[in-house]
């Protein structure tokens, strides 16, 4: 047995400092509050120990003193409730150019999928210096994807996408934990997560065998299932356009706006009546159980492909599904007041 | 503690008229396309019906304090779990935001 | 002839179980979750013994999984849950109002049967395998992926849950309506108070938890899509509904812990308590905050940045009581008279342990530390640090505290002090490396781990050997004082409070003739008022 | 016994905030899956027969008169009429469970109970075979009704609603189950009730436990009031 005590993982990502430090500085509060109480104790103890000379002197209380120490740990927990939420909130928020990779996490392995269409299981390459945004789907129950070196984690649920980044600094091979209880193998779903130098990570992606990057296999799968059939970026489509869909905001039948991301084009595939754009028939059959999670992932992101490959300005695109630039200031709007809207009675009507 | 007050037979009657008015209120109410307005009518008059069972057929308007408290202390606490729950719901509408 | 007692007024295993006398009661409920708390303690111990090796060769994962379960069901469900309450509380909460028993005796009797019929189904569905979702039976794995008795467990828990809303029911009602003449709010001890308070939990919370549990059981046996993902359901609702309950039902069993303390620590500082009013009220404070915090357990479960952010902010409120109440306690030893009586040691141990857990849940209601530490062993060590260090060891200090009063013996008090600091050290030992594991990043409920943890995990089960010594001592030697005990007298401690005025121990209605209440409560001032 | 008859009817209280945090749990987490698929609720809703509920109601609304009525009667100590009313509010209770189990009969013909456990499979898209026809095709109903309002729906998304009506039914059979099995209590305790009030158990200066069983009664009484606008009533304004 190796005999090796650490206090600290291994900072790996831009924000291990910051949460080290946050850290920090909430052990030094709670050592000193505990060794100010456990002083106080044994001071008392012996300081006020019984003995027959002396008698307790009885005191009722203390209105300041009671405010005092209301004040104060409200005061401190105020502090690291914003210092906390500061980070919470940097940690939710990946940037926009962030490299985009793919997992599907299943009873009990880890499926990763780079946009080159490079494949791994229960490993993860990245390069330094990049922020990595990965976006995670469960295939089964719900797991935890945990890199303790970046220090970052967030479940992985089985109905919908959810997000972490991260931005790696240091090259070495770092744990990836499963870190939500799924069953009877839930500590062996572990796997590593290899960050590279940008150019070892270039070489490793070339050498990667991929039969296609994710957009073209996304693409095929597009064609397989026939969904050119109606979504064409003609005027007399049967459903709408997916050019320039991706990430913008779309209005829906019942005047809703929603934007379109990973989730939204999710629910749309398998569950295609929950959210009807405006102006077009709920005809849309439901791909559920039809589509596999990669499969979908694919083609999120050969629809998220096709909003990037003109560099043509979004605003004088002539897909009618998508809003317009000039609309975006309004949509805003409606979204931040949307908040009790869905419970209408007419929210889901065709 | 509530002997002497109790209500008497004809005004439980009203009571249980008031209650059959709302049921077919109610009913009728839910016919007529009010579009956001159908579920919080509908629901305002259950409130005032239950209000009404509450009151009267349950006593607690003859009651002391302590009943009165308790029938709050229910409903606030009803109130916690449904819209704290139902919150982190509609809070996930925002996140959608750009 | 010894005077007659509950004890004696009756023998005969009928005059137990047809027992409508609240401290028989009791006494059935200690001896019931006793048994609980060494087969979950056992379930413990192979836990840790699986863990001194990073391989995970001792048992199979799938066995590793059922003890973690069945170890944090029947800790939490059929132990702590009834630990203070149901017996410390039953046994001394009508003495201590001046109330010949608890306002509906039958249905004390009654929630005691049901508890053993929800214990029962928690028997039978460990005979019947043991069940591996975790105590949290988070869907869809509990729903629709483990093919174990989880329908019987969760019908055990269900039912185990009617018992402490009954306890919680009879608590209230007997508080509101049962107090002695001239016992008035003002005068109601702090243990009094903070039962009151997690009766109020038990009532209002528990009925969430029933109609979940029967939700999962119905989801599992028909599948009917509530939870089901792949059927429309929610798995995040479960979360939301589970924890509805289960985090203010760490305040159930928190917060009579809390009660014991305030009357130990007065006790042998032979002092008024410091901030009567800021206890009694903290504790209520406590169980209405309580009820608006139970989402910092999702914060990386997929709820919405706005919801993690209001729940973060209310879980700093919740924390403002406790640390009023842990200042209280500490400020009632100044200028006391101190003696190092067992169950002060337990007391005092309980305020630092409670400090040290209560501030490490900072770490996990602040959000930007939460996302490392969340369901890593920095969670298991924090709520072991409240639960064990703090509401074991409360609850440990109270059996001592009353133990000459239920029992009317003695126990010998040099063994006593030895298991109060064999329990601290070893407690420390067992949980102070997995706070450092935690942050390390071992995720919790693994049954292998990477090597560079083994040597806190060592550390950790050494440490839970040295515990399992400090818990097995006390059933000795209370055992042995019950026959070879000295007699204890009605007031061992001289303490205040209706409970040690009358004999040890009491009458089966408590109090020859009703007490009438003249003074404020730990009126230590006085010490002349005492009679031996 | 004032201090004690105060204790009970208290503790009756808190044991009905019990029972409301416990429907509460179904309430909360209805109102979040009527958000999430609020067409199907539509559909569901639309495909139970309102006329029963509605019937019920008034039934129920009935009983608790009926309840009160033995309440007041018990305090004037008047045995016979106790004894009718508490009889009436036990007719009109078991009137409701009939009812309510010809409803269950009907959902049980159409296919309509969840899951694939309980007789027949979850089917709102196709309908099944009862009596030589075919009933309960919600997707079918769905697209009628929307035909009529003008507002037709193509048969995908028809038949993906009713599919997704598995969840309202789940908390239809739950709510009203857990409302029924409160009723089938209550039953038995009036029937309790009606035995010692007929022995003259009661009097003017003691009727607790009629006022117990009666604060038990409306308590039911008010959560069916909640039920019936939320189950039956989402949308009747067409059909």
């Amino acid at each position: 047995m190796e005999f090796k005590l650490p206090l600290f993982p291994e900072q790996a990502s831009s924000v291990a400092g910051q949460v080290d430090a946050f850290y920090l500085f909430l052990v030094l509060l709670t050592t000193f509050f505990s060794l100010l109480i456990a002083l106080m104790i044994v001071f008392f103890i012996i300081k006020y120990r019984k003995r027959p000379d002396h008698k307790a002197e009885q005191i009722h209380g203390s209105t300041l003193l009671e405010i005092v120490w209301t004040a104060i740990p409200l005061g401190i927990s105020m502090i690291i409730f914003v210092w906390g939420a500061v980070l919470y909130y940097h940690l939710q928020n990946p940037p926009k150019d962030a490299l985009e990779i793919y997992g599907v996490g299943k009873q009990w392995m880890w499926k990763f999928q780079h946009p080159g269409g490079q494949r791994e299981i229960n490993t993860l390459h990245v390069p330094t210096g990049r922020p990595v945004k990965v976006t995670l789907i469960s295939q089964d129950v719900i797991h935890d994807f945990f890199v303790p070196a970046f220090r970052i984690k967030t479940d992985v649920l089985p109905n919908r996408y959810m997000h972490t980044w991260f931005t790696p600094t240091r090259e070495g091979n770092y744990h990836l934990f499963c870190s939500q209880y799924c069953g009877t193998n839930h500590s062996g779903m572990i796997g590593e997560v290899v960050v590279m130098k940008p150019e070892d990570y270039a070489e490793w992606l070339a050498s990667g065998k991929a039969e296609g990057s994710m957009a073209s296999m996304g693409e095929k799968l597009f064609q397989e299932f026939g969904c050119t059939t109606c979504h064409r970026p003609d005027a007399g489509a049967r459903g709408p356009s997916l050019l320039g869909l991706y990430g913008r905001p779309v209005r829906l039948s019942d005047n809703r706006v929603v934007i379109a991301d990973d989730n939204y084009i999710r629910e749309s595939i398998l569950n295609p009546n929950a959210k009807i754009v405006s102006g077009f028939q709920p005809i849309m059959p439901t791909f559920q159980g039809v589509v596999s999670e990669e499969g979908l992932i694919q083609i999120t992101e050969y629809i998220k492909h096709l909003s990037q490959q003109d560099s043509e300005p979004l605003s004088n695109r002539s897909n009618p599904a998508v809003l317009r630039d000039t609309e975006v200031p309004t949509i805003q709007q409606e979204l931040k007041g949307r908040g009790n809207e869905p419970a209408a009675p007419s929210g889901k009507k065709p | 503690m509530s002997q002497n007050s109790h209500p008497t037979p004809l005004l439980y009657f009203v009571i249980v008229m008031c209650l059959f008015v709302g049921t077919v209120v109610t009913y009728k109410a839910a016919t007529i396309d009010m579009g956001i307005w159908n579920p919080i009518v509908a629901l305002a008059i259950a409130c005032t019906k239950a209000v009404l069972v509450v009151l009267f057929f349950m006593h607690v308007r003859y009651s002391d304090k302590l009943t009165k408290v308790t029938v709050v202390a229910g409903f606030f606490w009803l109130m916690i779990l449904i819209t704290l729950s139902l919150s982190d719901y509609i809070g996930r509408g925002f996140q959608v935001a750009p | 002839m010894p005077a007659k007692h509950y004890l004696n007024d009756n023998y005969g295993i009928r005059s137990w179980l047809l027992t409508k006398d609240h401290k028989r009661i009791a006494i059935l409920y200690l001896c019931t979750i006793t048994f609980f708390f060494f087969l979950g303690g056992m379930f413990a111990a192979l836990i840790r013994l699986e863990l001194l090796t990073p391989e995970g060769d001792l048992f199979h994962s799938d066995t590793y999984n059922k003890l973690f379960t069945m170890h944090g069901v029947n800790m939490i469900f059929f132990f702590l849950i009834p630990s203070v309450p149901a017996v410390l509380g039953n046994f001394i909460l009508p003495i201590m109002l001046g109330a010949k028993d608890l306002a509906f005796p039958k249905i004390n009797l009654l929630s005691w049967y049901i508890f053993i019929v929800g214990a029962g189904f928690g028997l039978a569905a460990l005979i019947g395998g043991g069940v591996d979702t975790g105590w949290t039976f988070y869907t869809p794995l509990s729903t629709g992926y483990v093919r174990t008795p989880v329908i019987v467990l969760a019908v055990g828990i269900l039912i185990a849950g009617f018992a402490s809303i009954f306890t919680g029911l009879n608590f209230i009602v007997t508080t509101h309506r049962m107090r002695a003449p001239g016992m008035t709010w003002g005068r109601l001890p702090l243990m009094v108070w903070a039962n009151y308070a997690a009766s109020l939990i038990m009532i209002l919370g528990t009925p969430v938890i029933a109609i979940t549990l029967i939700l999962v059981a119905l989801e599992r046996g028909f599948h009917i899509g509530v939870f089901d993902p792949k059927l429309g359901g929610d798995p995040v609702l479960f979360q939301h509904m589970f924890w509805f309950y289960s985090h203010p039902a760490v305040y159930i069993m928190i917060l009579p812990g809390m009660g014991v303390i305030s009357e130990i620590v007065t006790c042998f500082s032979r002092k008024r308590v410091f901030g009567y009013t800021f206890i009694a009220f903290s504790s209520i404070a406590i169980a209405v905050f309580g009820f608006v915090v139970w989402a910092h357990h999702m914060f990386v479960a997929g709820i919405s940045t706005y919801s993690a952010l209001v729940f973060s902010l209310l879980s700093f409120a919740v924390a403002i009581p406790s640390a009023v109440k842990v200042f209280n306690w500490t400020a009632t030893m100044y200028k006391g008279s101190v003696s190092l009586e067992t169950p002060m040691l337990y007391a005092l141990a309980f305020i630092g342990l409670f400090t040290i857990g209560g501030l490490t849940g900072l770490f996990l209601a602040a959000l930007g530390t939460d996302i490392h530490i969340h369901d890593t062993y920095f969670v298991v060590a924090h709520f072991h640090y409240v639960m064990v260090g703090g509401m074991v060891t409360a609850y440990l200090g109270g059996i001592h505290f009353w133990w000459p009063k239920m029992t009317g013996k003695m126990y010998p008090e040099a063994p006593a002090k030895l298991a109060a600091l064999i329990t601290f050290i070893g407690f420390n030992l067992t949980f102070f490396p997995q706070f450092i594991l935690g942050y390390l990043g071992m995720p919790r409920r693994y049954h292998a781990y990477p090597p560079e943890f083994q040597v806190l995990n060592v550390l950790s089960s050494a440490g839970a050997s040295v515990l399992a010594v400090g818990f097995i001592m006390p059933l000795v030697y209370f055992l042995w004082s019950l026959k070879f005990g000295e007699a204890a007298g009605d007031n061992p401690w001289d303490a205040k409070g209706l409970e040690w005025q009358t004999t040890s121990p009491p009458p089966t209605h408590n109090f020859h003739e009703v007490p009438i209440v003249t003074e404020d409560p730990y009126n230590y001032g006085e010490e002349a008022n005492v009679v031996h | 016994m004032e201090q004690q008859k105060g204790a009970s009817t208290f503790g009756m209280w808190v044991f009905l905030l019990t029972e409301l945090m416990m429907f509460g749990g179904l309430f909360a987490s209805y109102l979040i899956y009527r958000l999430k698929f609020y067409a199907a609720w539509e559909a569901g809703s639309s495909s139970i027969d309102v006329h029963w509920g509605f019937i019920n109601t008034l039934v129920l609304i009935g009983s608790s008169f009926t309840m009160a009525m033995a309440v007041w009667a018990a305090q004037k100590g008047d045995k016979n009429k106790q004894v009718m009313f508490l009889i009436g509010t036990m007719i009109l209770g078991a009137a409701f469970l009939g009812i309510k189990g010809i409803e269950y009969k009907a959902k049980y013909d159409e296919c309509h109970i969840p899951g694939h456990i309980i007789g027949k499979a979850f089917n709102a898209s196709g309908g099944c075979m009862a009596d030589g026809k075919v009933t309960g095709d919600i997707a079918k109903e769905f697209m009628e009704h929307q035909a009529e309002i003008h507002k037709p729906v193509p048969e995908a998304f028809a038949k993906q609603t009713a599919d997704q009506t598995q969840i309202f039914f789940s908390f239809y059979f739950a709510m009203t189950g857990l409302h029924a099995f409160h009723m089938v209590i209550g039953l038995g305790l009036l029937g309790w009730l009606t035995l010692r009030a007929s022995r003259g158990e009661f009097s003017g200066q003691y009727f607790t436990p009629v006022e117990l069983g009666g604060l038990y009664w409306h308590f039911v009484d008010i959560v069916w009031i909640f039920l019936f606008p939320l189950l039956y009533l989402i949308n009747r304004t067409h059909g």
